[in-house]
């Protein structure tokens, strides 16, 4: 689904990502970590064609980034740590606006399907300036899932939660990537990342350091792996 | 930084050489005009400025597409250097026409279109410095400094004609709308020479500054990349 | 003024002229040498620093 | 519309325009919905507009020798201050939860982004004009009906616009966002203002055609020549 080689990004004269690699199968739910400042929303947003790679290939689904990225994000759902939805438009209007924009059939039936999975159906005709946090995120998490991507990309969506509230993302999360979906998510929250995902990969130095399937180790031994690779 | 490169010693040599030469064409070599006596000859500074703004100008829009379609940043630099030797030498032809104007026209400004264009062409580049100040991230400072540039430079012949066409309409109340009406004078052959030799020598101040500064823009980069570096450390 | 047989006295004109473009020109070739010496002062300032921070780095 | 939507995963000519023109119309929608909602864009650039003209009133004294010779000016020297505002606003929206992202997410093409935006900040401008303009006529006792001024004020909003999205879009990205649009934007609109408010000037004075058609020709050499410079340069402003 995803095969990145070589990849570097700088920003200006300093590099964030210096020659990663980095592949995701069909299906599978990689989180990806690191400490802040590690890269991992420069390379989602490389990912997302939101920024140019400096250098390397970035494949999604076959489509070469940034030359075919309009139809790569076609199939691509995106979460960010910011909403990305309207204050001043309802989570209904919302979610008509970004459905008309990638063309989604049916959008009414769409909209209700997709209202209830996020469990906000009850407050599909409000605001979503007066919405709290964790609502936005999961509307957020509605309008990323509106379109049937076959990729998810979440970056930090635990960002700004209280527990509660995160619990109940990741219950969100685990019911979206069940559906079969491919799902990259990066995170800074190593024990929810290990229990989430199928596999976790370590972002250190500017390259994927470590590679961990679920189950080849406990969560004590990820920590130790990960403070290792992080900190020396 | 490593000292200047032969070609462009060479070049700073040929260029002071040509502008004791221009000094010495346009006060000794050329004729005292005989209806302005003495002002006249700002005039060779003077529109050798406007050549070299027009110029520098043209050349940051160029460097500015360059930069776009292969995204290295040397050509951004070249945009900016540009950008600062051509505000520089804006402001002196709008400030020494200004001063012949005193004299001749009885006042020290008027709106005739090559002025206003001059002065909006002034401030049009002066936008253009403060967007790229407002902008921390190298990158898009250099994108958005590109299409400024472009955008401003495509803006200027229609300003121009704007202004034109608003003079022709209107009514002139001081002095001449065109300056070749009135102000003009023939140019004897020596006062042609000095003219053609103060364009000549202008470019190569243009070109020698623009050089120098280039090697600026880089060598800042330098030390910001170094310290980044050691920040990072 | 424009009718006289003789050139006009425009002297003090043409003077202030060259001041103000010459002085213009000389003042942008300062500033360009003020800001070349500033960064070299930078780099210099960026090696010495280089130079005791990474001894100390090995030792650790 | 309804082929559009069925047309997406298999893009041919007629589903690509289909797409392309409800993308636009999507953003145009989406924000009538959101300034139904706030008011906070037309609210600020009419009251903006009513204290420009109200200043205008004592600072000039518009008795009514002076009203025939400067209405014109009065009106578009409003028009552009009103508009950056409401410029300013309309693109703050996009910036301010990351929305823009969202925009560019979408798999639409960046320059049917823009014309949405274009589109959506001309409608502002043009009900800020309908209102202001009757007021204006109102207070003054100034004639403005008269079906030439619609061309010409289509004419000079459409260029102004279209330079002011383009560059309200790296206004709002840089740190100094407030300040910035309209020391970027006076400049290059300055032809279509002159343009305009000349055009402006013969119509209310009756002149025949002719002696404004200069003008009318230079907005519209100005609105094309900028929005080819605009579609092609929007790329550029938006991606990262």
């Amino acid at each position: 689904m995803i095969e990145v080689r070589g990849l570097v990004k700088a920003f200006g004269v300093k590099p964030v990502l210096r020659g990663l690699d980095f592949q995701v199968a069909e299906g599978e739910f990689v989180a990806v970590v690191g400490p802040n400042g590690a890269g991992k929303t420069t390379l989602l947003r490389i990912l997302t064609s939101m920024a140019r790679p400096t250098m390397g290939e970035v494949r999604i689904a076959g489509l070469q980034l940034p030359r075919q990225s309009g139809a790569a994000r076609k199939i691509l759902g995106v979460v960010s740590h910011q909403p990305l939805l309207y204050g001043d438009l309802t989570a209904d209007q919302n979610l008509r606006f970004f459905g008309r924009m990638y063309g989604v059939s049916n959008l009414d039936d769409r909209i209700s399907e997709v209202l209830s999975i996020v469990r906000m159906s009850a407050r599909r005709y409000d605001l979503v300036r007066d919405y709290s946090r964790g609502m936005q995120q999961r509307l957020a998490i509605g309008r990323g899932i509106l379109h049937r991507p076959e990729l998810l990309l979440f970056d930090e969506p635990h960002t700004g939660l209280d527990p509660d509230a995160a619990d109940m993302l990741d219950d969100l999360l685990i019911r979206v990537a069940d559906e079969g979906r491919t799902v990259v998510m990066t995170s800074h929250d190593l024990t929810r990342a290990g229990e989430l995902a199928s596999r976790v990969d370590i972002l250190s130095g500017g390259k994927i350091a470590r590679s961990i399937k679920r189950g080849e180790l406990d969560r004590g031994e990820l920590n130790q792996l990960y403070y290792e690779v992080t900190r020396g | 930084m490593e000292a200047a490169p032969r070609n462009l010693k060479i070049l700073t040599g040929i260029t002071i050489g040509l502008f004791v030469l221009a000094l010495y064409m346009v006060f000794i070599y050329a004729p005292r005009e005989a209806v302005m006596g003495d002002v006249q000859r700002v005039f060779y500074f003077h529109v050798a400025s406007g050549w070299v703004g027009a110029v520098a100008f043209l050349v940051t829009a160029i460097a500015g597409g360059v930069y776009l379609a292969k995204r290295d940043r040397k050509w951004d630099r070249v945009a900016v250097a540009s950008v600062e030797i051509g505000v520089v030498f804006t402001f002196i032809n709008i400030a020494s026409g200004s001063i012949w104007a005193r004299p001749i026209w009885n006042t020290w400004w008027t709106w005739d279109p090559r002025l206003v264009t001059a002065t909006i062409m002034l401030l049009l580049y002066v936008a253009y410095l403060m967007l790229r100040q407002g902008i921390d991230d190298p990158d898009r400072r250099a994108r958005f400094g590109s299409v400024y540039g472009i955008v401003a430079f495509v803006s200027v012949p229609i300003t121009f004609v704007s202004i034109r066409i608003f003079r022709t309409i209107h009514p002139v109340i001081i002095g001449s709308g065109d300056p070749a009406a009135e102000g003009a004078f023939d140019m004897t052959p020596r006062m042609l020479q000095a003219f053609m030799f103060s364009l000549l020598t202008f470019t190569f101040i243009y070109a020698t500054l623009l050089w120098y500064r280039i090697r600026l823009g880089r060598l800042s980069e330098e030390v910001e990349e170094r310290k980044m570096e050691m920040m990072s450390v | 003024m424009l009718l006289q047989e003789a050139p006009a006295e425009t002297f003090s004109f043409m003077a202030f002229g060259f001041i103000v473009i010459l002085g213009t020109m000389g003042l942008y070739l300062l500033s360009l040498i003020n800001r070349y010496r500033n960064l070299e002062q930078d780099m210099e300032l960026l090696d010495e620093l280089s130079a005791k921070v990474e001894p100390s780095v090995e030792s650790t | 519309m309804a082929e559009g939507v069925g047309a997406v995963s298999r893009v041919g000519p007629r589903g690509a325009v289909g797409g392309y023109l409800r993308a636009v119309g999507a953003i145009v929608w989406k924000d009538i919905a959101a300034e139904l909602r706030s008011r906070e864009l037309l609210g600020s650039m009419l009251v903006f507009a009513l204290l420009v003209i109200l200043i205008f009133n004592f600072a000039l004294e518009l008795d009514l020798r002076t009203r025939q010779t400067v209405t014109s000016g009065v009106l578009w020297v409003t028009f552009a201050f009103a508009g950056t505002l409401g410029l300013n606003r309309s693109m703050a929206i996009e910036k301010d939860r990351g929305c823009l992202d969202g925009l560019l997410l979408a798999p639409v093409d960046r320059s049917a982004i823009f014309f949405g935006k274009v589109l959506s900040n001309l409608l502002f401008m043009i009900i800020v004009e309908t209102i202001i303009l009757p007021l204006y006529s109102l207070l003054y006792n100034v004639n403005l009906f008269h079906p030439g001024l619609i061309a010409v004020i289509l004419l000079g909003s459409i260029g102004y616009v279209v330079v002011g999205t383009l560059l309200s879009a790296m206004a709002v990205q840089a740190r100094t966002r407030d300040i910035l649009l309209p020391i970027l934007l006076f400049p290059v609109v300055l032809p279509v203002l002159v343009a305009a408010v000349r055009a402006t000037t013969g119509v209310l004075q009756g002149l025949p055609l002719e002696d404004y058609q200069a003008w009318l020709n230079l907005l519209i050499a100005y609105d094309v020549i900028f929005l080819g410079v605009a579609i092609v340069s929007f790329d550029y402003v938006v991606e990262e």
